[in-house]
Order: C-alpha cells, then sequence, then structure tokens
C-alpha cells in the first residue's frame, strides 16, 4: 500500500506547511505593525501577550466573530467566491516550494516540500497569475465605483508587471538549467573564491533580482505598487465593501503571497537553503531549514521597511515603470544572460 | 490507463459545446469565449495524439495555437471595445451592418 | 578563349548614354548631353577599334559568355556574343558611321528643343545595332532586330507633333512587323528541328544535314522566311514602302538608320545565315531575283524624284537590291563589302544632303535648289565625291564593290548582270541629276527666311543667302569622303574576301580564262557609268528644257513613274482597306458587339440577378453564418466519412 | 493537480508496484478532471452573465491543464495556465468588466443559426464521435507515457520549428499594434503610440 504511505505523508507534509504558512502570515502581521510602529515613533501592539505576541490571535477572533455584511446589489456568487479564489491561490502556490534538502525518516528520504515538479517555478508563476482573479472579481462583483477601479487597476498591473517578474526569471532558469526549484537551488552550491557563495545575485544575476523584486513588489500589491487598494483615494480598492472573515481572507491572502514571493526570491537568487553547516547529523539536516527561514525573514523585513518608507507611485507613473523601465530591462537582462551562458 | 478515445471525445465535446456557444450566444464575449473554448477542444486532442504516437511536436502544435489565440484574442477584444464604443451594444443580432 | 575582351561593353556603352541622356538629359545642358553622347559612343568605336586591333590574337569566332537567358528543357537561350570577321566588319562601320553621324548631329540638332531625348534615342539605337551585330544567336538578334526597330520608329517619329513624321513611323513599324513575323516563324521552326538558335549549334546541324535532303523543303522554308524578314528591315520588294516615307525623320537619322546600318541589317542576317543558304538555291534564288528587281525598280523611281532625300531614299533602297543579288548569288562577302562601302559613301550623301538643306533654310524640293556650289563649296566637294562614288567611278570605293558584285553575278547569270547594269545607268543618271540640280545653274530657291517648311523651322536662321554649315557638321563629311575615296582599296585583289574567309568559306580561283572578261565587264559598267553622267549633264546642266518634253511624251508612264508606279495605293487597296473595312464591319459591329460584348452584359446580368437572391444568405448576422458552415462542415465531415466506410 | 505528478518523479517509490493502483487512479483523475471540464463547458452555455461565462472558461482551461498533467505534458500544462488561464482570460474579464456587459438580450436574430447550424453541429459531433468510438479503438494512453520535459519541447521549439517560432513572434507584435491602434479612441493621442 504504497499509495496509502505516499498519500499518507503528502497530507502531513501540507498539514505541516500549511500550519507553519498561516502562522508565519499572523506574525507577519505582527511584525509589520511592529517595526512599522517602531519606524514611526511608536510602540505598535503591546498589550496583548508579552510584545503584543498575541496579537494575532486577537485579531483572528476579532474578524471571526465580527458581523459578516454583504451589501445589496452585489453579485453575490462572485462576492462570495472572490475571497475564496484569491486565497486558494495564495495557498496553493506554497506547494512547490522546497524548504531544505530532504531528511531521512523511518527508511524513506522525505523532501523537504509537499511535492517536486520539475516544472516547479512555471507552475508557481501560473498559480500566481490565476491570483489576479480573486482582486478582480471582488472589485466588479461589489458593485461599487472604488472597488471597481481598485479591481481594474489590480488586474491590469498584475498582468503587466507578471511579464517583468517571469521574464527576470528566465536568466535564472538559463544559468541553472531547469525549472525544478530543488535543481535551480542546488546549482547554487559552493563558492567563489573560498568567500563569496555561488548565488544567483553574485553570480550575475544582480539585475534580474533588482526587476524580480520591483515586479514582485507590485505583483502582490504592495507599497509602492499598492494602487488597487490605495487608500487615499479608493478608500480600500478592491475589499472596501468586504468585512469580517472574508477580508481577512484577502488579508490573509496578501501576506501569504508575500511569503510566497519572499521563498521565491530566497530559492532563485540567495542559494536557497544553502549555508554553513556544523554540528551533529539532526542539526546538519536541520540548519538548512533554519538558513532558509532566515532568508525569508530578511526579505519580509525589506518588505515592511520599503512600506515604511516610500511613497506611492501614481497610476501612470507604475505603467510606465513597468512597460517602458522594467520591461526592457529584463529583455537586455536576458539577453545579456543568454550571451554569457552561450559564451 | 485512459484510452485514446476518451481524450478525443472530450476534446470534440469541448470544440461542439464551442461550436454550439457560437451558435446560440448572442454577446459578442461570449461568443468570443467559445472560439477559445474550440481552440482548448483542439489543443487537447493534440495533446493526446502527442502522448498516443510519442511525437513531441503535438505539443509544439499546442503552443503555436497557444500564442495565435493570445494574439487573436488581443486583436479581437480591441475590436470588441471598439465596435461596443460605436454600437453601445455587444449583441451581435445589433452588428449586422458594416456601416453605421 | 580571351576572356578580357569584354565584347560586352560595346553595346553596353551606347546603353548607358541612352539611359544618361533619356533620364537626365532633360534637366542638363546641351554641352552636357553632347559630352554624354559623344563620350559613349566614341568609347564604343574606340572599343571597336581596339578589339579590330586585337582581332588576330584572338581565336575566331570569339565568343563570350554573358548570362543565362532562357533555358527550358533541352532548348537554352543565352545572352551570348559572338566575334567573326563579319561581326568585326559590322561593328567597326556601325561603330564608326556611328559616332561619325553623332557628331554631325551636334551641329544639325543643335537648335531643336528635344536634344536630349534625339541623342538617348540615337546611342538607344546603337545600343541594339551592336547587339545585332554581336549577338552570338539567333534570340539575341531578334532582340536587337526588334530594338533597332523600335529606335528606327522613334526617330522616324522624332518630331512627333508632325503628322506625317508620326504616320511616317508608324508605318515603317507596321511594315517591319511582316517581315519580322517571317523571321520569327523561320525561328521557331529553328528550334523546333534543330532544338537551338545558337549560330554554331545550328550552322553544325545544318551542315550536317544530308546533301540530298538538304535542300528540300525544310531549309528552304526556313531560308525564304529569313529572307521575307530580310526584305522588311532591309526594305526590298515588296516591303519597301516604308523607306521613302522615313525620310521624315531629322536627316542624320536617314544618314545613320536608314541608309548606312540599319537597313542593311537584312544583309547582315542573310550573310550571317549563309550557311542554310547555301544549302537552299531556291531561296538563294528568290533572294537574287528579288534584290534584282528592287535595285530596278527603285532606281526608276529614283529618277523623278523631286525631293532631294527621297531620291536617296530611293537610291538606297537600290543599293540594298545590290546587295540582296549579291547574297542571291552567293556572293555574300561581295555584299557585305558592297555594304561597307555603301554604309560610306550613302552616310555621306546622306549627311550632305542635310547639310544642303541646311544651308537653304529647310527645303526638300530640288527644283527650289540651284547654283549652290558657290554658297557652301565644302558640301559641294564631298557630294560631289559621294556621288562620283556610288556611280561606280574608279578608282573610289562604289566602283570596287559594285563591279564585284556585278562579276560575281554574271559568273551566275548573264540576266543579273544586265539589270545590274542598266540599274547601274540610272544610278550614275539620277545622282548626277541630283548633284546639278543642287549645286549647278542659277539660285532658284527663294532668300532664305523664316518660311521654310513647318517643323524645319529651327533651320530657318532668317539670313539672307544659303550658307556653309559648321565645322562640326563638316568634319565627318570629309572623313567619309575620305573613306568614300579609298574604302574601296580594301577590296583589291580579294583582299576582302579572304578577311571574311573563315565566314564564307575561301574563294574560288579565280580561272584565268576570266579574268579577261572580269576587265571587259569592268570596263563597261565604267562606261555605263560615263554615260549616265554625260547624259545627266546633257539633260540638267547644257539643256535644262529636254526634262519637261521627254517628261511630256512619256505621258502616262511617267504619271506612274512619278507616282512610285501607285505601290502604296494598290497597298491601301488591297490590305489596307479591307483590313479595316473587316475589323469595322464584321470584327467591331459583329463579333465584338453582338457576340463578346452582348455575352460579357448577358454574364454580368445573370449575375446580378442570381445574387439579387442569393444575397439574402447573406443576412450580416455573425451566427447565420456559423450556422451555415457548421451545416456545411457537416456535410463534408458527413462526406468524409462515406468516402472513408467505401475505402475499408 | 500536482500531487498526481510526485509519483513519476520521487525516486524513492518503487514505480512497479504502483501500477495497478495507479490505472484506476489515473482514470479518476481523469473523470475528475473531464466532469470539470464538461461541468464548466455546459454551465459556459447556460450562463447568460458573460462573466459567469468566463469563469466557467477559466475552470475548463484549469480542469485541462489537469488533463494535459495526466497526458504527461506538464509544460503544455503550466503554459496553459500562465497564458490562457493567466492572461488571455485576464483579459476576457477585464473587457467585461471595463464595458461593463451585461445580461445577454435574448433576440432571435437569426433563424439560421438554429434551424440549420444546430442540427449541424450535432449531426457533425454525432459523426466524429461515432469514428471516434467504433473506429479508433481504446488504445490506451499510459501515464507519464511522453517525458514532455522542458527541455526537448524547447529543441523542438528553438531548432526544428525555429522558423514558425519566429513568426509567431511577429504575429505577435502585430497584435500588440493592431490592438493599440483599435483600441484607442479615434483621434486620441493613445492612437498614435507615444
Amino acid at each position: 500500500m504504497v499509495v496509502g504511505i505516499f498519500i499518507l505523508v503528502s497530507v502531513i507534509k501540507s498539514m505541516i506547511v500549511l500550519l507553519v504558512l498561516l502562522t508565519a502570515v499572523a506574525y507577519t502581521v505582527w511584525l509589520e505593525r511592529k517595526v512599522v510602529g517602531r519606524m514611526q515613533n511608536r510602540w505598535g501592539p503591546t498589550r496583548v501577550g508579552p510584545f503584543g505576541l498575541l496579537q494575532p490571535a486577537a485579531d483572528g477572533l476579532k474578524f471571526l466573530f465580527k458581523e459578516d455584511l454583504t451589501p445589496p446589489h452585489v453579485y453575490k456568487p462572485l462576492f462570495l467566491a472572490a475571497p475564496m479564489m484569491a486565497v486558494i491561490f495564495a495557498l496553493t502556490s506554497i506547494s512547490v516550494i522546497p524548504f531544505g534538502n530532504s531528511i531521512p525518516m523511518f527508511g524513506y528520504r522525505i523532501p523537504l516540500q509537499i511535492t517536486d515538479v520539475n516544472i516547479g517555478l512555471l507552475l508557481i508563476l501560473g498559480v500566481t497569475s490565476m491570483g489576479v482573479y480573486g482582486v478582480a472579481l471582488a472589485g466588479w462583483s461589489s458593485n461599487n465605483k472604488y472597488s471597481l477601479l481598485g479591481g481594474l487597476r489590480a488586474s491590469a498591473q498584475m498582468v503587466s508587471y507578471e511579464i517583468a517578474l517571469g521574464l527576470s526569471l528566465v536568466g535564472v532558469l538559463i544559468q541553472s538549467g531547469s525549472f525544478s526549484l530543488r535543481d535551480i537551488v542546488d546549482a547554487q552550491g559552493g563558492r567563489f573564491f573560498y568567500v563569496i557563495p555561488r548565488w544567483n545575485i553574485f553570480h550575475g544575476q544582480f539585475i534580474g533580482f533588482f526587476i524580480y523584486l520591483m515586479a514582485a513588489y507590485a505583483e502582490t500589491n504592495r507599497i509602492p505598487f499598492d494602487l488597487p487598494e490605495a487608500e487615499t483615494e479608493l478608500v480600500a480598492g478592491y475589499h472596501t465593501e468586504y468585512s469580517s472573515m472574508k477580508f481577512a481572507m484577502f488579508f490573509m491572502a496578501e501576506y501569504a503571497n508575500m511569503i510566497t514571493v519572499a521563498c521565491l526570491a530566497t530559492l532563485l537568487f540567495f542559494g536557497g537553503w544553502h549555508g554553513p553547516l556544523a554540528g551533529p547529523p539532526l542539526m546538519r539536516a536541520l540548519l538548512p531549514v533554519a538558513w532558509f527561514a532566515a532568508k525569508v525573514f530578511c526579505f519580509l523585513f525589506l518588505y515592511i521597511w520599503v512600506r515604511g518608507t516610500l511613497p506611492r507611485f501614481r497610476y501612470d507613473q507604475l505603467m510606465s515603470f513597468g512597460w517602458k523601465f522594467l520591461l526592457p530591462l529584463a529583455i537586455a537582462n536576458l539577453i545579456a544572460t543568454a550571451i554569457a551562458v552561450a559564451w | 490507463m485512459v484510452p485514446l478515445s476518451y481524450y478525443l471525445l472530450l476534446g470534440g465535446f469541448l470544440f461542439a459545446c464551442g461550436v454550439g456557444g457560437f451558435l446560440i450566444k448572442r454577446n459578442i464575449i461570449t461568443i468570443f469565449m467559445s472560439i477559445e473554448l474550440m481552440l482548448n477542444g483542439v489543443n487537447l486532442s493534440f495533446v493526446a495524439f502527442a502522448a498516443h504516437w510519442h511525437a513531441l511536436a503535438g505539443q509544439i502544435f499546442v503552443f503555436f495555437v497557444m500564442v495565435v489565440a493570445a494574439a487573436e484574442s488581443a486583436v479581437g477584444l480591441a475590436i470588441i471595445i471598439a465596435v461596443y464604443r460605436t454600437r453601445e451594444t455587444l449583441n451581435v443580432d445589433q452588428v449586422n451592418l458594416l456601416k453605421l | 578563349m580571351n576572356a578580357d575582351v569584354n565584347l560586352w561593353l560595346i553595346p553596353v556603352l551606347p546603353l548607358a548614354g541612352a539611359a544618361i541622356n533619356g533620364f537626365l538629359g532633360k534637366k542638363s545642358s546641351r554641352q552636357a548631353v553632347t559630352t554624354v553622347a559623344l563620350s559613349f559612343s566614341g568609347a564604343a568605336f574606340a572599343m571597336a577599334l581596339w578589339v579590330a586591333a586585337r582581332f588576330s590574337s584572338l581565336s575566331v569566332p570569339y565568343q563570350e559568355f554573358f548570362a543565362h537567358w532562357i533555358r527550358s528543357g533541352g532548348f537554352h537561350a543565352d545572352f551570348a556574343f559572338y566575334l567573326d570577321p563579319l561581326s568585326l566588319v559590322m561593328l567597326l562601320v556601325v561603330t564608326g558611321v556611328g559616332f561619325l553621324i553623332h557628331i554631325y548631329s551636334v551641329g544639325y540638332m543643335w537648335d531643336d528643343p528635344s536634344y536630349s531625348r534625339f541623342f538617348a534615342y540615337l546611342n538607344l539605337f546603337m545600343f541594339f545595332m551592336l547587339t545585332l551585330v554581336l549577338a552570338g544567336n539567333y534570340l539575341v538578334m531578334f532582340i536587337g532586330w526588334e530594338g533597332v526597330g523600335l529606335a528606327s520608329y522613334l526617330l522616324i517619329g522624332f518630331w512627333f507633333t508632325k503628322d506625317s513624321a508620326a504616320s511616317a513611323g508608324k508605318k515603317a513599324f507596321i511594315v517591319n512587323r511582316v517581315g519580322d513575323f517571317g523571321f520569327l516563324i523561320a525561328l521557331f521552326l529553328l528550334i523546333k528541328h534543330f532544338g537551338s538558335l545558337n549560330f554554331e549549334q545550328v550552322f553544325g546541324a545544318v551542315t550536317g544535314l544530308p546533301a540530298e535532303t538538304a535542300g528540300a523543303g525544310l531549309l528552304t522554308t526556313i531560308g525564304i522566311l529569313l529572307l521575307v524578314g530580310a526584305c522588311g528591315k532591309s526594305a526590298q520588294i515588296p516591303l519597301y514602302i516604308w523607306l521613302p516615307d522615313a525620310m521624315e525623320g531629322p536627316t542624320p537619322v536617314s544618314a545613320l538608320i536608314h541608309a548606312a546600318t540599319m537597313v542593311t541589317a537584312g544583309v547582315y542576317m542573310v550573310s550571317r545565315s549563309h550557311v542554310i543558304f547555301e544549302r537552299a538555291p531556291i531561296a538563294l534564288t528568290v533572294g537574287a531575283i528579288i534584290g534584282t528587281l528592287t535595285a530596278f525598280f527603285a532606281a526608276t523611281i529614283g529618277i523623278v524624284q523631286t525631293d532631294i532625300k527621297k531620291v536617296l531614299a530611293y537610291s538606297t533602297v537600290s543599293q540594298l537590291g545590290y546587295m540582296f543579288m549579291a547574297c542571291g548569288v552567293g556572293a555574300f562577302s561581295a555584299g557585305i563589302f558592297h555594304l561597307m562601302t555603301h554604309a560610306f559613301f550613302k552616310g555621306l550623301l546622306f549627311l550632305a544632303a542635310g547639310s544642303v538643306i541646311h544651308a537653304v533654310g529647310g527645303e526638300q524640293d530640288m527644283r527650289k535648289m540651284g547654283g549652290l556650289k558657290a554658297f557652301i563649296p565644302w558640301t559641294f566637294i564631298t557630294m560631289g565625291i559621294a556621288t562620283l562614288t556610288i556611280a561606280g567611278i574608279p578608282p573610289l570605293a562604289g566602283f570596287w564593290s559594285k563591279d564585284e558584285i556585278l562579276w560575281k553575278a554574271y559568273q551566275v547569270s548573264w540576266v543579273y548582270w544586265l539589270i545590274g547594269l542598266i540599274t547601274a545607268f540610272i544610278t550614275s543618271f539620277y545622282m548626277f541629276r541630283l548633284l546639278y540640280l543642287t549645286f549647278f545653274g542659277d539660285y532658284r530657291g527663294a532668300q532664305v527666311d523664316a518660311h521654310g517648311h513647318g517643323s524645319h523651322d529651327r533651320d530657318a536662321h532668317g539670313h539672307g543667302e544659303p550658307h556653309e554649315s559648321p565645322m562640326v557638321m563638316l568634319v565627318p563629311l570629309m572623313i567619309l569622303a575620305a573613306l568614300s575615296l579609298v574604302g574601296g582599296l580594301v577590296g583589291i585583289g580579294n583582299r576582302f574576301e579572304h578577311f571574311l574567309a573563315p565566314v564564307f568559306g575561301t574563294p574560288e580561283a579565280v580561272e584565268a580564262a576570266s579574268h579577261g572578261t572580269e576587265m571587259l565587264l569592268m570596263g563597261v559598267s565604267v562606261a555605263v557609268a560615263l554615260l549616265g553622267w554625260w547624259f545627266a549633264h546633257l539633260l540638267y546642266c547644257s539643256r535644262p528644257e529636254l526634262p519637261q518634253k521627254i517628261a511630256d511624251s512619256l505621258g502616262g508612264f511617267y504619271q506612274t513613274v512619278v507616282h512610285k508606279y501607285y505601290v502604296d495605293e494598290i497597298y491601301a487597296a488591297v490590305f489596307v482597306k479591307p483590313l479595316i473595312e473587316g475589323s469595322t464591319r464584321i470584327l467591331w459591329q459583329d463579333v465584338d458587339r453582338k457576340i463578346i460584348d452582348a455575352a460579357v452584359n448577358d454574364a454580368g446580368d445573370g449575375a446580378r440577378h442570381v445574387s439579387d437572391e442569393a444575397r439574402h444568405m447573406q443576412s450580416g448576422n455573425i451566427r447565420s453564418y456559423a450556422g451555415w458552415i457548421a451545416a456545411g462542415s457537416a456535410a463534408v465531415i458527413a462526406f468524409m466519412i462515406g468516402m472513408w466506410m467505401e475505402g475499408r | 493537480m500536482t500531487g498526481t505528478r510526485k509519483l513519476s518523479v520521487t525516486g524513492n517509490w518503487k514505480a512497479r508496484t504502483l501500477t495497478t493502483a495507479l490505472m484506476s487512479f489515473h482514470l479518476i483523475l481523469f473523470l475528475s478532471f473531464g466532469a470539470v471540464c464538461v461541468g464548466g463547458t455546459v454551465n459556459l452555455l447556460a450562463q447568460r452573465h458573460p462573466i459567469n461565462s468566463a469563469l466557467s472558461l477559466i475552470a475548463v482551461m484549469a480542469a485541462l491543464a489537469g488533463e494535459y498533467l495526466l497526458l504527461g505534458a506538464e509544460f503544455v500544462a503550466a503554459v496553459q495556465l500562465i497564458v490562457y488561464a493567466g492572461a488571455v482570460m485576464v483579459l476576457f474579464v477585464f473587457v467585461i468588466m471595463l464595458l461593463n456587459a451585461g445580461e445577454e438580450e435574448e433576440t432571435k436574430g437569426s433563424r439560421v443559426a438554429i434551424l440549420i447550424g444546430v442540427p449541424g453541429t450535432l449531426i457533425s459531433s454525432v459523426l466524429m464521435a461515432w469514428v471516434v468510438l467504433r473506429h479508433s479503438g481504446t488504445e490506451a494512453v499510459a501515464i507519464g507515457a511522453l517525458p514532455g520535459h522542458p527541455v526537448d519541447i524547447a529543441q523542438l521549439l528553438f531548432h526544428d520549428f525555429l522558423l514558425p517560432f519566429e513568426i509567431t513572434s511577429v504575429l505577435i507584435l502585430i497584435a500588440i499594434m493592431g490592438a493599440v491602434v483599435l483600441a484607442s479612441k479615434p483621434g486620441s493621442a493613445a492612437g498614435k503610440v507615444e
């Protein structure tokens, strides 16, 4: 009954990953409030638990118990479906992200990844590209002009930046010759001159990383590209009409997307779980996961940092930045990489 | 094991429904979607045949179909927008004259 | 084979000149146009001289492949050039005389508003003529053949605003078509039976034919068809009628195209095809008869013409008849010899005539000239030399070549000789008549002023007296006069014949016995020429009242001759009128209107009626179209499945 | 849709012992994706609001991506998701939102489409289905029968089919320009591409 074991292992892994992910989402929110608070010279959450650590739980409870308003004149089926779609696609893409090497357990080598697909990267791209529906449909079905504008902006913005995002990754793909995230990370092992790690960012992909970072911020609708929910112009953009758990779903989706994007950046440009190893075998097995988590944390911190620092773009600036700067730059980077590899 | 004919039947069903959609739908966007449905039905047969004959070229055709479909939808939707702008309707039954 | 001769440059140089003058000349100054025209034609001449100088070092025939043209099955025709003594002679004549006439034209045409167009055409003509001469196969020759026809058409109708010039151009073109038709059919026959148009291959194949079948049918047919073509181009009976009318063109054109070069293309072509003709005795005989008759016939018309250029035109026809006679009796090299000398003296005659016309302000009627030798001495001297030459006074060029022809003709049949001799007498007579009428006696013309001939008024300078032409016109006259004086010397002792021997075969050794006969005949022809001179002197110098009396006494016959035997009228009645009537009544009103137009209209009406019914299908509704498509595809699928089931 | 690939990729599992189990598993997956396809298609036709039809079509396309995975065409599946579901359909949804397309009106513009087109479609469908069922046999398509590895596809696409590939890139370029020109308001600055 190998199939049974396989399904069992998969289910267990999925549950663990889901649990970790949701926890991470919750505490990313906490982290953001804390860090932004400090940046703005205030305390952030402090009352619930030590350092406000229980604040996410309190938020969750609040969302759960709030009244779930459904305004009149909305297009109900989609109004309900939109937040679900958003959160489903946000959570799906984590399934192909590897967190570390495989570890031996019960006579099997269990890869630290829900599933290793040899087109993992493409799958992530595909799933994140589906993510736009949640936002767009939420905006449309709300039957509210601010929501509609937010939804239109979101769909245009995400479709536009997806191109730059995809092209920025092609450089990495050319260098490692595989779509499999595990292969890409494996290709980044080792060092230059015994000192500099052989990560892609040090391996000629700095521009690619830059483009990826910009596009990823736009894809996740984060500052400075958070036009779909620009509070000052659109009230709250596409989720103006949402409340309670449905709003929480969008919230979760946004932070889950942030984490996915941070994971991807780590895997593609920062060597994934590669890092100095030491200690007993168990530690050697788990240390990579720690390295991976640390790198992802850095990216999440960067997200928050940027949010605390930068102002918002104007919409036409956003579009021309994407189409007239990032896209040509990504193509140039792709060509340069191709020439370098071929040569 | 799934027989080839199942895939072909599924593809054929998609295609036939696409044709049917073209015939019975009035909304020009839906009609356009029916065309995409037909293309998808054809793509499925291509991939199924590719698997059946162990010829990867079948999948390449799918790529070309997708490229053409993407180009077609870009131009087609632009045309729809232009039509809507001048006729203020999306009903094809009311768009039956070449001149305004 | 020396590949470095670059024969192709010779025709292409004038083409370049034509292109430059044709496209840019309109906006350029006359000096620039002159420079271009003269330098390109001069370069062609220089190149021809250079080729001639190197000729002995070339392996003859020298062939030059330029490019593939047609390759169809086993048949192929290329752009290829071919140089042997025959084409070398033609090359030198065409480029040399052509260059001189270019120079002359600078003076003659200087005041014409279409100066650049004239030189563009002239250079274009040079290109086609050189293509014709240097062609390596019949097809390339045909390009040149048609091309010179085109250039001739353009130049005859050069003053196209004048009705007579325009229609003369058309006449030349159309009459030439009749000849070209024969030529083309001959080419098709060659392709069909020999699978090639290359001179070498065709002649090789013809030579290879067994002797007893050679003369039969095929070669005779081809020969006669080629003759038809040659008759058109070289103005022989029955297709000579275009040449006198062609005198509507500017005089240098008449000199170059309608005297010196183009009209001799027929002779050249027949000589080039001598291999075929030598095996087709009937065709040869036909050629000889045509030539002899033309020579005599045209000469008689020449007697009574009063237009100075018309006289020369008929003289040309007559001289061409001589050349045909030569070819017809198998004396190709004599024909070519006469061609060359004729190019010199007839070119000179025309140029001198042009100078005369120039001098008297565009007047061409000899009755209004007279006494011009005092006014235009240089023209008189050169024209006098030319007249002596054409009359056959030794030791000038015409004597040698004409005598050669007569001698060869005598060897074949005394009839040819006799008619040729009479023609020589007439020639001498009408040429001296021209000379006397023009240069002697008193000046009968009006004061030269602005009342010149219609469009010739460019010559009317509004001055009082006939005046000598500028040097740029006189120098070519002098050079040609010199050539007429000495040009015949190359024929002494059969040198010319030996030079052409590689082409026509070694001349048979003249029997010693007949040598005396030759001298006798020579004497007779000289005597005849002098007799003509004396007769002309008598009629037009000593007793000028006599011609009118003779004309009166001859009455109807005289009128017939003056009207050129009514040939034009007969042609009009026999060919042209039925053609016009038939086209109008039957083809236009019956066939075109009642059958073709009606069919087209009915088809249109029918289509409209059917469409009226069928357009209801075109509702403009996309879904209906889709419905039809679906139904149609269902039918197609059902049909295909049915076929497939049947096939199983 | 990603769980199935695990089996053919992970080396730890002895594929030999799995085959029988896979048979039924494979068929179940095919049927479930197929059910989504059929349901989505029917919904596409049944719904009167274009946005519902568009969402049905997205579902069909996603399910088709699953079918491609079953057929071993991983790359095609990914591209199906990215290009069709992720880009083309977003464009459709975008246009529907932009034009604020409402419910379909029940106009009777074409009798031909109903009276001739629909029976024609039915006839050809039945004929084709009959041919497929009757004559094409029931050869099975094994899972992972075709390793549609990106490298092989790249080899075909960028080497054997290079010219068509380049031509399609030109086609895309033309389509972009055409779309810009067509969709721009007449006389507006966008018509002359900035």
